[in-house]
């Protein structure tokens, strides 16, 4: 039975997508207990994954769909293979789809209205979508399972307001550019290699001696062009924005978090399975430099951009710009310090991202205020949100012992064993960025001024403490919360067991 | 930005033309692609394990069925994503009249023509999706062309017309059904004592060997194919067409 | 002799598990004071408890866990530590009972917040005092930042809040700007391993080059001990409630500044390992400037609270340069200090605080001639200054002849010429305070006082400020727990 | 000059027609992706560039001399009915690589259900802007616009 648990994963968000379609409109409690169950179901066995990789003594689990075996050397059909790393980003991708669907509950019912089995299915189908590109272990299975969450998120985002569906439609352009390279890079390396399965073109191409071969090398820049622009990295993080700052809340607080890290999750693969480490770190030395550099300047753009904005959403955006940043550095320096940084920054980021955007989602419903005006005495009057946005923030800035400060920790390790200086000043930096734009909030939050009187202080707070558009927060909204806080803090308290996990999945350097 | 465009054009284009100077050549037979392992092994196995003379169909709904049924996914994404988009329920009075009335079909040669025409679409659809293992065909030919013939009704006789034979909830559970029947059948497989979407294992409940298993399987699942398929295109349709209100058509 | 004991997790865990409950009884302010009380009180009893194994040349050991690799959260009794938790844990239970008057006195408002955040500072001063690696140091560290961000803004207004802004952008930026690096790149050097030792944990791992820069990242990094050039935080904190500044800004957050560089020279790098590389001299004249520099801007200050602020910067610098000079006497002196500047500057802030609370006046041009209208709380005063001054008979003198000791040793005569300065500048901007208001006549002449008559804060205020200078006195006549806790460091280093 | 022109065309072009059409018009279509100012040439834009990437899998399928990749009605009736091994009846060279035109099967229905969604996205915004030509959406967004 452990070795259907891929399966099961995969099959259970997809019945119940199809099961919230066929439910239709009109029964919107019936789609969210579907999405529900299915969603439980699925983190289920996602975390009994994780024990059967634990258990399993290669460390890793196969498992071929369709019951075709390998042909002298080579897979025909497509193959699964869940490694430690891949367990556990599933685990995150599940369980954040599962906690994320109790807060949509009250959430979607006002922004959905008649459309809500639509965004059931298209959320579950997205969480199918995540879950098999972490999982295969073909690549251009890979490039569908990809544009099942691309197409997935264009709707979603789309069922927004107007500046949503625009935004989605860059989105959509951008989008489009990036999966098509991956295509194409993989058509490259299929005409040079003959096959697809991720492991038997590592194969061909060492055993083949086609590394130094022109077309090898533009595939592989075809591919991780294809990647940075869907995971936003600076300067191809046009489309994340908007896209995620306008898409309903109950959307963009589950693609926030983990869109973009899994895409991570994909160059890793890629770079360390699909080319191997040997290739891609030996003639790195040309591009390595240039990447490391190339995440500097996104980690301080990305940073300076989120220091200017006022509308809170839109902040947190630009923060996971710089966040994506952290870890296509640290995947480049080349030691195991700063790519285990890389790997836990997955999970770390994941949650204070999650962390946050329900605790900006929760203050922008109740407040009905998107701006950093919101925040204007929240600490009396909001205490229990604004104890989770502090977690969150806390852990942005980087401060012991949420898990910010331990991806922080490993990525600046590496950067020190890497002896690359820079990389390191640019964390620094973007830590104390991060304290400036947080305190900023908290002194709002603080302080803030709730008689709507006019202070020097804050200048444009005339119209400051807006009227509550919502009685009380729902608990739905609250126990998320409270459960992404304790993911914080427990992914930065157990840092060191999922290092030390993921060092295990990692490949020799 | 068209100077940006145009510099971006270049840097790739060029990149991608240097890559081609390292390509085997065109129709070169002797090409890893052609000649590797993989290939060969679709080549000369395929008829030997599943019995299908159309490798092509083999291929896609067998050794990487997997891939065809997230395929079928995309489709219904599309289907319900446009829908989830478009759509406005309800409230749309004000905005009828931005279209102009559609003449209706009124017009007898146009709507004769098509209603000969559409059995005879819908039957060689039917012939398409059936015969796929033998000839060129399959669940995505076949369903694009029976959501082709609801299409031509509904652009000759009018949305209502069509609708009445594909109404939108209707599309909606044949999409889902579609689905439910492929992966169903890959679950099927596992209590069976085999891998997902491993058909060999489903051999004590068909009729034949394990290789037929596979065959009818194949079947099976290129039907749930076109069901979805047809469902959606005509879902996709009429919601362009309308701008998500269902009423009029073009 | 290392011992295995759950005696620092309690010490460390009082005051924490008291937060709850004073947050709960925050409606019954007996109940809620008494908590504190409690807690204070069984807080001094278990660092008390400890003592003796400490004496006898132990260390007490708690670890759980393992954070990071190789590094667990760990506790870690010594003598430097001991030191340090007995002053910030018995001031403790006077500045509770000082604040309860204070707080009354004045009417202050969200006071449970304020009793609640002391007790979370408290537990991380003590935390930081019995931190066992560099890991666990810095997390009290950053922990203390922050809980005392609510008590130094507590009047929430213009001045508080960027007196709140400047406090955490300094102690904040810095650490995360210096320390954390520093301390990965420790990190990374030792292979994994931070926890203190008496030789230091970097010894013959680090070169003279990035030894100075690791060196120089953890002193200015640690910006809590108000080392120039970020030291401008601790005048702003000055809008504090009194026994906010008393305890946190003569005593504990200062000290714990401190306290950290003493550990890094010591349990990072090893005194002698410092010696090898001979890279101190850079810290001691950052020191030896602010002690001078700070002085004389002391000299300029009207306001009280900003004055005794420059002065503890100064008085840090002290300790700073002390340990810096790497000689045994220098470094009996700074620890020594720690402690006898403690109960000297505590004092001077609790009579600060006591004349806003009687009379309402912050500037010292006004306090001319208010010895007679508050005898007991100017006369403390007057003996604070004493010690703090260095003069015998009182504590200060100690720890300041060791610190002369320990420059002589070191052979740096500039040094010792600018330790005989500045006790000068000492008297030049601390005494005149209290002379001017016990023995000159007020400005309205003698029938103003006569209609006033003794005038005194409250009891709950005059009591501790009392207590606390006649603890310098003591000090005096039996420095033999500070200076055999401060000679423990030597001779285990 | 000349004849060095014609040997590269010789070598490189001739050989390597189809990469090089699918290169122009990947990139027509990229151009056109990046520069264009409404949003349907956009999508217009997407699809030949789309295509392109189609006829680049196909021109990996081509093997000269090899048919398409079904057998005929012989050899499938000496394989399965006279239970002949196919190795004797089928030869590799015989039938072309199936696996591409899968693969662009998949591609193909990615690439409608893409551009399909697109065009339902681009309605939704001519609907609230009334009008499919970016620099005037644009404008209406900007704050001074009639927001």
């Amino acid at each position: 039975m452990t070795e259907h648990y891929p399966v099961v994963i995969l099959m259970a968000p997809l019945f119940g997508a199809l099961l919230a379609t066929l439910l239709g409109r009109g029964r919107q409690v019936a789609c969210w207990w579907t999405a529900l169950i299915a969603l439980g179901i699925s983190a289920l066995f996602a975390v009994g994954n994780i024990c059967a990789v634990l258990a399993s003594g290669e460390g890793e689990l196969r498992y071929r769909m369709g019951g075709w075996h390998e042909s002298s050397g080579y897979e025909v059909g497509i193959e699964l293979r869940v490694d430690m790393l891949a367990a556990l980003v599933v685990a995150a991708v599940t369980l954040v789809g599962f906690v994320n669907t109790i807060f949509a509950k009250t959430r979607v019912t006002g922004e959905m209205r008649e459309k809500v089995s639509f965004y059931y299915a298209l959320n579950q189908l997205l969480i199918v979508g995540l879950c098999g590109i972490v999982m295969t272990n073909d690549a251009f299975n890979l490039y569908v399972l990809i544009e099942i969450t691309s197409l997935t998120s264009y709707a979603l985002i789309a069922m927004g307001n107007r500046r949503a569906a625009l935004s989605s439609f860059n989105y959509i352009i951008m989008g489009t550019i990036g999966a098509s390279f991956y295509l194409l890079g993989v058509g490259y390396l299929y005409i040079k290699t003959g096959t697809l399965n991720i492991d038997d073109i590592r194969g061909v191409l060492q055993s083949g001696n086609l590394w130094g071969h022109a077309s090898i090398t533009i595939a592989f820049i075809l591919i991780m062009l294809g990647v940075w622009i869907k995971m936003a990295l600076f300067p191809l993080h046009g489309w994340l924005p908007n896209a995620y700052c306008y898409a309903p809340s109950a959307v963009s607080s589950f693609m926030a978090p983990l869109m973009t890290k899994v895409m991570v999750y994909v160059m890793l693969r890629v770079m360390l399975w699909l080319f191997g480490s040997e290739y891609v770190y030996s003639s790195g030395h040309v591009w390595g430099e240039l990447i490391i550099w190339m995440s500097i300047i996104a980690i301080v753009a990305g940073s300076f951009l989120a220091l200017a904005r006022t509308d809170i959403k839109k902040m947190l955006t630009y923060l996971i710009v710089a966040e994506v940043g952290y870890m296509v550095g640290g995947a480049w320096l080349v030691n195991g310090a700063g790519l285990a940084g890389s790997m836990y920054h997955i999970f770390s980021d994941a949650a204070m991202t999650f962390c946050l955007f329900l605790a900006a989602s929760i203050v922008i419903l109740r407040t009905g205020d998107h701006r950093l005006t919101a925040f204007n005495g929240l600490f009396r009057r909001m205490p229990l949100t604004m104890i989770g946005f502090t977690v969150g923030a806390l852990s942005m800035i980087g401060l012991p012992p949420t898990c910010g400060f331990f991806s922080k920790w490993y990525l600046i390790s590496g950067g020190i064993e890497a002896g690359h200086w820079a990389y390191v000043a640019a964390l620094l930096f973007s830590s104390l960025v991060n304290a400036v734009i947080f305190f900023r909030i908290f002194e709002r939050a603080y302080f803030g001024n709730l008689k709507g009187v006019a202070d020097e202080q804050f200048p444009d707070d005339r119209d400051s403490a807006p009227p509550l558009t919502l009685e009380r927060v729902p608990c739905s909204m609250l126990i998320p919360l409270f459960l992404a806080v304790m993911a914080v803090l427990l992914v930065g308290i157990y840092n060191n067991t999922l290092v030390s996990w993921l060092k295990a999945a990692m490949p020799p350097l | 930005m068209k100077f940006f465009g145009f510099i971006a054009v270049v840097v790739v284009g060029t990149l991608l033309l240097v890559a081609t100077g390292d390509f085997p050549g065109w129709g070169n037979p002797h090409s890893p692609a052609s000649e590797g392992q993989v290939s060969g092994f679709y080549i000369e196995q395929t008829v030997n394990v599943t019995k299908v003379p159309n490798m092509v169909t083999a291929v896609l709904a067998d050794f990487r069925g997997y891939d065809t049924m997230f395929e079928t996914v995309v489709i219904f994404i599309a289907g319900i994503g446009i829908i989830a988009v478009l759509r406005t329920f309800g409230d749309t009075a004000g905005k009828a009249s931005d279209y102009p009335e559609p003449d209706e079909g009124s017009d007898i040669i146009v709507r004769s023509t098509c209603h000969l025409m559409v059995p005879l679409i819908q039957l060689f659809a039917l012939y398409v999706v059936a015969h796929g293992h033998h000839s060129p065909g399959g669940g995505f030919q076949g369903g694009v062309m029976l959501g082709a013939s609801y299409i031509l009704l509904a652009l000759a006789c009018g949305l209502p017309v069509a609708k009445r034979r594909m109404g939108e909830r209707k599309a909606i559970v044949l999409a889902a059904t579609g689905i439910i029947i492929y992966a169903g059948w890959g679950v099927a497989c596992l209590f069976f004592g085999g891998n997902f979407l491993d058909y060999a294992s489903l051999d004590p409940v068909l009729p034949g060997d394990k290789e037929m298993a596979r065959s009818h399987s194949m079947l099976v699942v290129e039907i749930g194919v076109a069901f979805t398929v047809t469902a959606i295109m005509f879902a996709i349709y009429s919601n362009l067409a309308t701008r998500g209100r269902l009423e009029k058509g073009l | 002799m290392i011992e295995e004991s759950y005696l620092p997790l309690l010490a460390w865990m009082v005051s924490l598990l008291a937060v709850p409950a004073i947050l709960l009884m925050r409606r019954s302010p007996n109940v809620r004071e008494g908590t504190t009380f409690v807690a204070a009180f069984v807080k001094f009893a278990l660092v008390l408890a400890m003592l003796p194994a400490v004496m006898a040349g132990g260390v007490l050991r708690f670890s759980f866990g393992e954070i990071l690799p190789g590094i667990p959260l760990e506790f870690r009794v010594d003598g430097l530590g001991m030191l340090f938790a007995l002053v910030a844990s018995s001031l403790w239970i006077l500045t509770t009972l000082y604040s309860v008057g204070y707080m009354r006195g004045l009417k202050e408002h969200d006071q449970t917040r304020f009793f609640a955040c002391f007790a979370v500072s408290i537990s991380a001063t003590i935390g930081v005092a019995f931190a066992g690696n560099l890991f666990t140091l810095y997390l009290f560290y950053e922990m203390l930042s922050l809980s005392t961000y609510p008590l130094v803004t507590h009047h929430g207004d213009k001045e508080a809040r960027s007196g709140g802004r400047t406090y955490l952008s300094h102690l904040l930026g810095t650490s995360v700007a210096f320390v954390l690096p520093a301390m990965i790149y420790c990190w990374v050097k030792s292979g994994g391993d931070m926890s203190f030792t008496d030789g230091g944990f970097l010894a013959g791992k680090i070169g003279p080059g990035d030894g100075l820069i690791v060196l120089l990242a953890f002193t200015l990094g640690f910006a809590k001990s108000g080392l120039m050039p970020f030291h401008s935080w601790l005048p702003n904190a000055m809008v504090a409630p009194t026994p906010v500044s008393a305890l946190l800004h003569a005593v504990a957050v200062v000290k714990v500044g401190v306290f950290c560089i003493l550990r890094v020279f010591t349990g990072v790098f090893g005194i002698d390992t410092l010696k090898d590389l001979d890279i101190t001299t850079a810290v001691t004249y950052i020191a030896g400037f602010t002690v001078i520099t700070s002085s004389l801007i002391a000299l300029t200050q009207d306001n009280l609270k900003r004055r005794l602020a420059f002065s503890t910067i100064g008085q840090l610098a002290y300790i700073i340069l002390g340990v810096s000079l790497l000689s045994a006497h220098g470094i009996t002196g700074s620890a020594m200090h720690i402690a006898m500047h403690a109960f000297g500057k505590i004092t001077l802030f609790f009579c600060a605080g006591a004349i806003f609370m009687a009379t309402g006046k912050k500037y010292v041009s006004q306090m001319v001639g208010i010895g007679r209208q508050m005898p007991v709380t100017m006369t403390a005063f007057l003996l604070g200054s004493l010690s703090i001054i260095g003069l015998p008979p009182f504590g200060g003198a100690w720890s300041k002849w060791y610190l002369f000791l320990g420059a002589l040793d070191a052979g740096q005569l500039m040094i010792a010429a600018i330790l005989i300065i500045s006790s000068l500048l000492n008297i030049a901007y601390l005494l005149p305070v209290a002379v001017n208001a016990l023995f000159r006549q007020p400005p309205g002449g003698s029938d103003d006082i006569a209609a006033v008559g003794i005038r005194e804060a409250p009891a709950a205020c005059v009591i501790p400020l009392s207590i606390t200078a006649v603890a310098g006195f003591i000090l005096f006549l039996f420095p033999d727990l500070v200076f055999d806790l401060a000679q423990l460091l030597i001779s285990n280093g | 000059m000349e004849l060095l022109a014609a040997g590269f065309i010789e070598d490189n072009i001739v050989p390597k027609f189809n990469y090089w059409i699918y290169v122009i018009l990947m990139m027509i279509g990229l151009y056109a992706m990046i520069t264009k100012n409404n949003l349907i040439k956009k999508l217009i834009g997407m699809a030949v560039f789309q295509t392109a990437i189609i006829l680049f899998y196909v021109s990996i399928g081509v093997k000269e001399e090899s048919g398409i990749p079904i057998l005929g009605h012989g050899q499938h009736h000496e394989i399965v009915e006279e239970g002949k091994p196919s190795g004797e009846v089928i030869t590799k060279d015989e039938f072309a690589n199936p696996l591409p035109h899968v693969l662009m099967l998949t591609a193909i229905v990615v690439g409608v259900s893409t551009l399909g969604l697109a065009l339902a996205i681009s309605q939704r915004i001519h609907g609230s802007f009334g009008t499919l030509e970016e620099d005037e959406i644009l404008d209406q967004l900007r704050p001074g616009g009639h927001d």
